[in-house]
């Protein structure tokens, strides 16, 4: 068999999931795109994919699609899966039907060795590549580059056909809570520093919190925060914290030092409620508002309250 | 955090603790003759005791044709070798490997000093030194290799443990390597496999002087960034050849030219930290040695990510180590928030440097000083009672430094805030890292048990009433009015447009006469506020001073998109009627402006009010900073240092 | 055909913080450090839950050396009916412990496990496992709620921050997030009673198996995370390369500094929000 | 009606010394241990000596699991610039029955707790006793934190460590007085095992333990050092309120401690392995509680039987010899059928007739001058200023006599003849 490689990428409502692009580029740009609107996904992959089989097949549910995928990828010496939850769910699944290894949790997927990450990512193991594998590539190790030599994929579809399978009902799909939401992940954060410590820290970050969920976002902190008990430490931002990669960043009371700043990835928008107009957050912020954090907030609880009476009144 | 930055690392026989590296540059402190000295050794032993992973020492002279600034290390000397023993045995007192970097810096170089000819590949004249060298030949190319060798053989015996080939920068390996520089016809020129025959040569004669206990290192540019120079895809082939050698340990990386792109190198504050992470990235990719990483690593979290990324193996932490030679302990016991951060002011190391003076820091009054002891805790017996007056560079310096000797020190501020000038100057766009001085500063008084009070003001009847055995004042400097202004409302100071108190609109005409941040950075502030600005400077070029802390190249670039005006040699002479008198110095001539606003940078006054009138009382008191003579920041510091550690 | 009195949680006995030499990424193991990890403890808390809930039997299946068996007598206290300890070598891969693991599970319905072993991290078994009995498969679990026998709802983080609520019903195989339940602490007088009381240990051992497409290893070593893309900055002249780098043009959105009073401010804010499309 | 015949609560060498003294008897016992395992508190180790061991396990050393054995006891002098050392070393103490070591706990606890369980205690770990059953003012056993967790017995031996929580309910303790606790923080560095015997002067499993005192800068305590297999423990013991007043923190004090010129040639490029911080009462005899109620005895740090008072760190073997005299005193009791206080004052009786006690009264008046200003700063200075005189080579001019530069350093320091005599007094009382 000569070493020809397949991604398989479970799609959900169009979205690849964590490292599902990666996959495919460490297929080389072969793809199985399988789930849910998955054509939405395939219009999105020039400069990543030469060759993209379509199979539309709904919910997600290994067992059946193990089924599915065996024969189309069988002809593949080796097949890769992206290790998000969809795809450690369904690679073992199917190098059990296809009886093959599975070489689970890879950083790279080379033509002669795989090496694999064990004990938390602290070692890493060669595999030497068997003919035929599964394996699965850890998201983020490999980033995603376009490659622009792969304008125009080429598309086809193929009928998803479920044989007998024991998979669970899905029942329903939730989206993020912010407020439980690991900070690295969140999209949008509200974090609040030294300025709003003092009497009642305590109301005032459980009112960033809610401020926070009003507008989506997660709460986190600078580490005076955290040191002072006011806010666990996995809410604290920075060198000797979480390091975040928001979109939205509003800063309440935070002069930005380096220390968190570091932590604080490149957010497309930044808004900073300081009353030093000089402090390095302000000169970081796209909105840099010269004012009271505290009282700011408490303008801000009364606004969305408000909008939410009138929401209510319809 | 920091697994991956703590974790221990092989470079061929040396392991080396953690991946921080104090990577190679320049400090001025080698003896006139090119000796190393006991200030090297001190410097460096600082640092190896502050937790460096790996020192790299600025680069030894391999040859008698190469001395181009005065205070290189002759390593083509056999005398160096005792100088080597005192830094690596000050040095390996804190188990901590030192290795050296040797350079041939062929035709990037003067005359001046060997009274010689440069030799460089080709007869290219550098843009900065403008002297046409000697193409060499190829019994001099050989005489070349075999300098290398016994220059390693010397480092060897002087206790280094390992070597690293400068092949970037301002070498004449680079010369060879560079497009730009080689027009040989000959095998060492045309190409890339012929343009690096030097180097492999090299390589070859440097690794067998060395043996096998020794390790080597080949440090490369990945984009010269001038015009027909070395690019990235390029150094990737050349690592991979490096690599191939099967005798080099590590590929340490760079970018620019010492020479034409320098600003590139030692980035200033207005270049985004980890500028040059591509070059190490793109080259790890293709071998399998250990490859290091630099360009403005300012933070642990940003090395440690950079590492994770998987983009180098070891980050090199120049300035940041220079500013606090404690930045890996620090960051190591979880105190980061301790640490005395670099600002890339580059005023005090690069622009000292560039001025042929020794390596300093505007922050740290230690750097290059750790051999007379500066900084030191000497507490004293009987502490007294410390009163600063003015809590900018200087009181804060003066505070900090006092109280590191036990005594009880207060710092009263006039107003609502710290920082004084500095908090102003890092009020601009891109300027904010400046702020990290007095950040740093209060730090430090918080730890040492300062007590600051804002909002008062003293005077001499207040210094009285506190009773303090002793007063600093530290009172600052005010804005003077130049005579031609005469009292016109819409001729302000560059301080009142940065307070707020001015807010110049339409045209403005900015009058430097300081040369230095205050014109450029208001002209920035008030370009990017929609005014039609023009710079007009005396000098030869506006901003004339940013040259030495490499920013005038990137000033040029944001002051040209922004569509800012600069005018030389024109001497404000008259403003009367709406109309600016220039005189054009060097013909003699007036030229005319009739801006709506002119904003004045030039030399302040100082406040001295408070400290005659407590001189004249007979209390003890003692005056720091722009209060004795205005002066920039670097010189409060040091004032405040002095002053407050003799108390 | 599987019996809805009977489940089993299935766990690994496994050094918990090996100490790992960063320099050559040589393991070495402490029996001082073991247990099971905090998923595992979780599977068994939700085994006991479910044969409460049914009324089922509980047996606990461990991966491990003799010197578990002071911990399974703490599970057995805690109220696990069996205890069932089986040896295997280190490098035993996945697919074969599920195998021998699925032969001592015959006939049981419901079978939990921790979402991944703190050594290998793969949580592969599981699904390895669920192939094996031919059952449905729900991994990653961090809510695990008991309907009528034989039947559980079940919540799935799904990346993003999203999560799936599933109904599944047996034969099942769960794996479960160490969040999901606290093991219940073993009475004093259970811990005091099972020391004395044999429990039945059964040694089943998964041996090194040589498979013909079993994989070699050819390295072990400290982690050398690999390269992400960082693409260089394009551009023909060396000025539009430093121009890149530098980031000295960059058409940033003009930084507003506005001074505001609280309820400026708010409003000020709530409407950048909605320009920038974060409100409604 | 009693579960068991004793409970011992803590697994600590006070704890299983007790349990392996009444399991030996054949009486049932049980050691209950709030970690996953005997020791499990600290990775790393300390200073053991090992004589009380004798009697109760005859030939240990050719068993424990000790790193070094101590052949060298130093007692360094430090001000800021200097050091004088008082260098002990005999070769009588590298060979059998050898007399002190440095072991790591979690070896060392574990070991002896095995040696219990062998001798048929039973060892239930992760679980916290809560509090005591006590029924007519007696006690009758322990509350754990296990379900059903209550656990009867007609004596219970509370080893539960510093500031013992049980001693306390039990009321014994009489004053609580903040002043008198000491931390203690220790750094662990690791050293190649033959840069550690080349640095301290040693072979094979020799090893060095070193008391520093005058390294503490304003607050009253004192250093040591010493070594193991391959890391080496630098350490200080700082009294609380002292270093709580001057708002320093425990790790600079250390830092500055290793930076020290006679230090820092010791410990240079030691890879930091742990850093552990414990309260350690440090008063001795005056600060002890009661140690014995109905039903119930008080042994080791629980019984604040550990001399940390600067320079003497002897926890072990004390907390050993009043675990075993706890042990031997309960069996006395359940024997003759009192276990009321009365019954059970046999303990006191062992203590001050063994070492325990006696030790402990004659170092009573120690602490506090170990901890005075004049021994802490004054007469660390004052030493090395005269030995650096005696030693400085000022030719030609006449060295001055030995009398004559104690008298110009007395002066100069403003320490009273008077008060030098009366320090000496104390300290011969307590060392001789």
């Amino acid at each position: 068999m000569t070493n020809r490689r397949i991604a398989i990428v479970a799609v959900r409502d169009g979205q690849p999931g964590s490292g599902g692009i990666e996959a495919i580029l460490e297929a080389g740009g072969r793809a199985i795109l399988i789930g849910s609107d998955v054509a939405a996904l395939a219009t999105e992959l020039t400069g990543f994919a030469t060759d993209v089989t379509l199979v539309e097949a709904g919910d997600f549910a290994p067992a059946a699609w193990a089924g599915a995928l065996a024969p189309l990828v069988d002809g593949f010496s080796g097949i890769v899966l992206t290790a998000s939850p969809d795809g450690r769910d369904l690679a073992p699944r199917l190098a059990a039907r296809l009886d093959r290894p599975l070489l689970a949790g890879a950083m790279t997927i080379g033509s002669d060795i795989v090496t694999v990450l064990r004990h938390g990512g602290l070692v890493q193991v060669d595999l030497a590549a068997p003919e035929r594998f599964v394996a699965t590539l850890q998201p983020g190790v490999r980033g995603v580059e376009p490659d622009l030599s792969l304008l125009y994929p080429t598309i086809r579809s193929v009928e998803f056909v479920a044989g007998p399978a024991a998979d669970p009902v899905v029942l329903e799909v939730r989206p993020p809570e912010a407020a439980t939401m690991d900070l690295a992940e969140a999209p949008r954060i509200v974090g609040g520093g030294a300025g709003m410590l003092g009497d009642g820290a305590d109301e005032r970050f459980e009112q960033l919190t809610r401020f926070g969920e009003a507008i989506g976002a997660s709460m986190g902190a600078t580490r005076v925060v955290t040191d002072a008990g006011v806010v666990s430490h996995q809410r604290q931002i920075g060198t000797t914290g979480v390091v975040v990669d928001p979109r939205l960043y509003l800063a309440f009371a935070i002069s930005g030092a380096v220390q968190h700043t570091a932590g604080l990835g490149h957010p497309d928008h930044v808004i900073s409620v300081n009353t030093d107009p000089h402090c390095p957050m302000m000169a970081m912020a796209d909105l840099a508002v010269v004012s009271d954090a505290n009282a700011t907030l408490d303008a801000l609880a009364a606004r969305l309250a408000l909008e939410a009476a009138e929401v209510a009144r319809g | 955090m920091g697994e991956l930055l703590w974790s221990p690392l092989r470079l061929g026989p040396v392991t080396v603790k953690n991946r921080i590296v104090f990577s190679a540059h320049l400090t001025n402190y080698a003896t006139q003759d090119g000796m190393p000295s006991e200030q090297h050794a001190a410097y460096y032993a600082a640092r190896a005791a502050g937790g460096a992973g790996l020192i790299i020492t600025e680069e030894h002279s391999t040859h008698p044709t190469d001395w181009p600034y005065e205070k290189l290390i002759h390593g083509f000397n056999h005398d160096v070798i005792t100088g080597y023993r005192l830094i690596t045995d000050a040095v390996h007192r804190h188990r901590t490997p030192i290795f050296a970097q040797i350079n041939h810096n062929g035709g990037q170089a003067s005359s001046m000093y060997s009274r010689l000819p440069v030799w460089a590949p080709s007869a290219v004249a550098d843009p900065l030194f403008r002297e046409v060298p000697k193409a060499v030949s190829a019994n001099e190319i050989a005489d070349i290799v075999a300098s290398y060798a016994d220059v390693a053989q010397r480092c060897a015996e002087g206790g280094f443990d390992g070597v690293e080939l400068q092949c970037s920068h301002s070498s004449i390996v680079r010369g060879f390597l560079s497009p730009a520089t080689n027009r040989r016809t000959d095998e060492y020129g045309g190409s890339l496999e012929n343009r690096a025959r030097l180097l492999l040569e090299i390589v070859d004669a440097v690794r067998g002087a060395l043996g096998t206990g020794l390790a080597l290192g080949v440090r490369l540019c990945g984009d010269e960034l001038i015009e027909g120079g070395t690019t990235i895809d390029e150094a990737v082939a050349v690592a991979r050849l490096v690599d191939a050698t099967g005798q080099v340990d590590y590929i340490n990386t760079s970018i620019g030219v010492a020479t034409a792109s320098l600003f590139m190198i030692e980035a200033s504050m207005h270049i985004p930290p980890g500028y040059a992470m591509f070059i190490p990235s793109a080259i790890r990719k293709a071998v399998d040695l250990p490859v290091v990483g630099v360009g403005r690593f300012k933070d642990p979290i940003q090395a440690e990510r950079a590492l994770e990324e998987g983009h180098c193996d070891l980050v090199g932490v120049v300035r940041g180590m220079i500013a606090d030679p404690d930045f890996v302990a620090k960051a190591r016991s979880g105190h980061t928030d301790d640490t005395r951060l670099c600002l890339s002011c580059n005023q005090e190391c690069v622009g000292r440097m560039g001025l042929n003076r020794w390596l300093g820091c505007i922050e740290n009054p230690a750097a290059g000083r750790e051999s007379e002891g500066v900084g030191e805790v000497h507490l004293v017996r009987k502490p007294k009672d410390v009163l600063v007056v003015g809590a900018g560079p200087a009181g804060l310096q003066a505070a900090l430094a006092a109280a590191r000797q036990g005594h009880r020190v207060t710092v009263c501020e006039r107003d609502v805030q710290a920082g004084g000038q500095v908090r102003l100057a890092a009020s601009v766009p891109n300027r904010a890292e400046f702020g990290d001085l007095i950040r740093n500063q209060l730090t430090e008084c918080r730890r040492n048990g300062v007590t600051l009070e804002y909002g008062v003001t003293v005077d001499a009847a207040e210094a009285a009433r506190r009773g303090v055995d002793t007063v600093i004042v530290a009172t600052g400097s005010t804005p003077s009015r130049p005579y031609w202004a005469g009292d016109a409302a819409n001729v302000c100071d560059v301080r009142d447009v940065l307070e707020g108190t001015a807010s110049p609109e339409g045209s403005v005409v900015i009058v430097d006469e300081l040369v230095f941040h205050q014109a450029t950075s208001v002209a920035e502030l008030l370009a990017d506020r929609g005014c039609a600005v023009e710079v007009v400077s005396p000098g030869m070029v506006v901003g004339q001073d940013l040259g030495i802390t490499l920013d005038l190249e990137n000033w040029w670039i944001r002051a040209g998109a922004k569509g800012i005006v600069q005018s030389t040699d024109l001497v404000a002479m008259d403003y009367s009627d709406g109309v600016l008198t220039l005189l054009h110095h060097l013909t003699n001539t007036n030229r005319t402006r009739t801006p709506d606003w002119i904003v004045c940078a030039v030399a302040p006054l100082p406040l001295d009010a408070l400290y005659l009138e407590l001189r004249d009382s007979g209390v003890e008191v003692q005056r720091v900073g722009d209060c004795v003579a205005p002066r920039r920041a670097h010189a409060a510091v040091v004032d405040g240092e002095r002053v407050g550690s003799s108390i | 055909m599987s019996d809805i009195s009977r489940i089993a949680a299935c766990v690994k006995w496994v050094d918990l913080r090996p100490e790992i030499d960063s320099l050559t990424g040589a393991v070495s193991e402490s029996e001082r450090s073991s247990g099971f990890s905090a998923a595992d403890r979780a599977a068994v808390e939700i085994a006991l839950r479910l044969g409460e809930a049914w009324g089922a039997e509980v047996t606990v299946l461990c991966v491990g050396s003799p010197e578990v068996d002071a911990a399974l007598r703490e599970v057995v206290a805690a109220g696990a009916h069996h205890a069932v300890r089986i040896e295997s070598a280190d490098d035993a891969p996945s697919v074969e412990v599920a195998r021998v693991l699925a032969a001592s599970l015959d006939g049981v319905n419901t079978v939990i496990c921790g979402d991944y072993s703190a050594d290998r991290g793969s949580g592969s078994v599981p699904a390895f496992l669920a192939a094996e009995l031919g059952a449905a498969q729900a991994l990653g679990l961090v809510a695990v709620d008991p309907a009528e026998a034989g039947r559980v709802f079940a919540t799935r983080r799904v990346g993003g921050g999203r999560s799936e609520r599933l109904e599944l019903t047996g034969p099942m195989v769960l794996s479960v997030e160490g969040s999901v339940a606290q093991l219940r602490r073993a009475s004093l007088a259970a811990v005091l009673a099972s020391a004395d009381a044999a429990i039945d240990l059964p040694a089943v051992v998964v041996a090194t198996t040589h498979r013909h497409d079993s994989v070699a290893v050819l390295d072990r070593s400290a982690v050398r995370p690999r390269a992400r893309a960082l693409p260089a900055p394009t551009g023909a002249t060396p000025l539009v390369r430093i121009v890149a780098l530098t980031g000295a043009l960059v058409d940033r959105t003009p930084p507003r500094t506005v001074v505001a009073t609280p309820d400026e401010a708010a409003d000020l804010i709530l409407d950048q929000l909605r320009q920038w499309g974060y409100l409604d | 009606m009693a579960d068991v015949d004793v409970i011992v609560v803590g697994a600590g060498p006070a704890g299983s010394a007790a349990a392996l003294s009444v399991a030996r008897t054949g009486r049932s016992v049980l050691l209950i241990e709030r970690g996953p395992f005997p020791g499990s508190k600290n990775m790393y180790g300390g200073v053991i000596y090992g004589r009380v061991l004798d009697s109760l396990i005859p030939h240990w050393w050719e068993e424990a699991p000790i790193q070094r054995w101590v052949t060298r006891r130093s007692t360094m002098i430090m001000t800021p610039t200097q050091a004088l050392t008082v260098d002990f070393r005999t070769e009588s103490w590298a060979k059998p029955p050898y007399n002190g070591a440095t072991a790591y706990r979690p070896d060392f606890d574990a070991w002896l707790a095995d040696h219990a369980v062998a001798a048929g205690a039973q060892l239930v770990c992760s679980t916290t006793v809560t509090g005591l059953i006590r029924e007519h003012g007696r006690v009758v056993g322990v509350r754990t934190d296990r379900p059903d967790g209550d656990l009867r017995a007609d004596v219970v031996i509370a080893c539960d460590g510093v500031n013992s929580f049980l001693a306390k309910e039990a009321g014994l303790y009489t004053h609580t007085d903040a002043s008198h606790f000491t931390v203690g923080v220790k750094e662990t560095l690791a050293l190649p095992r033959e840069v550690i015997e080349e640095r301290f002067g040693i072979r094979g499993t020799d090893g060095v333990d070193i008391e520093i005192i005058g390294c503490t800068d304003k607050i009253p305590g004192g250093g040591f050092i010493y070594t193991n297999l391959d890391t080496i423990a630098v350490g200080l013991v700082l009294q609380l309120p002292a270093l709580a007043a001057q708002g320093r923190r425990p790790e600079e004090l250390i830092a500055q401690l290793k930076a020290h010129a006679a230090v820092a040639p010791l410990v240079e490029g030691g890879e930091l392995k742990e850093y552990s911080a414990h309260v350690i009462p440090e008063a001795g005899f005056s600060m002890m509680p009661e140690l014995v109620t109905d039903g119930m005895l008080v042994a080791g740090d629980a019984a604040a039987m550990c001399l940390a008072a600067g320079i003497w760190l002897e926890g072990v073997n004390f907390a050993i010899g009043a675990g075993m005299a706890a042990g031997q005193a309960a069996v006395e009791a359940l024997r003759l059928g009192d276990v009321s206080a009365t019954g059970l004052a046999g303990y006191r009786r062992r203590l001050e007739s063994g070492f325990v006690l006696s030790d402990h009264r004659k170092l009573s008046g120690v602490p506090s001058l170990v901890m005075s200003e004049r021994a802490q700063h004054t007469m660390p200075q004052l030493a090395a200023n005269v030995v650096e005189r005696i030693f400085t080579v000022n030719n030609p001019r006449p060295k001055p006599g030995f009398g004559r530069i104690v008298r110009d350093e007395l002066t100069a320091s403003g320490v009273k003849m008077r008060d030098l005599v009366k320090d000496a007094l104390v300290a011969a009382k307590g060392f001789g």
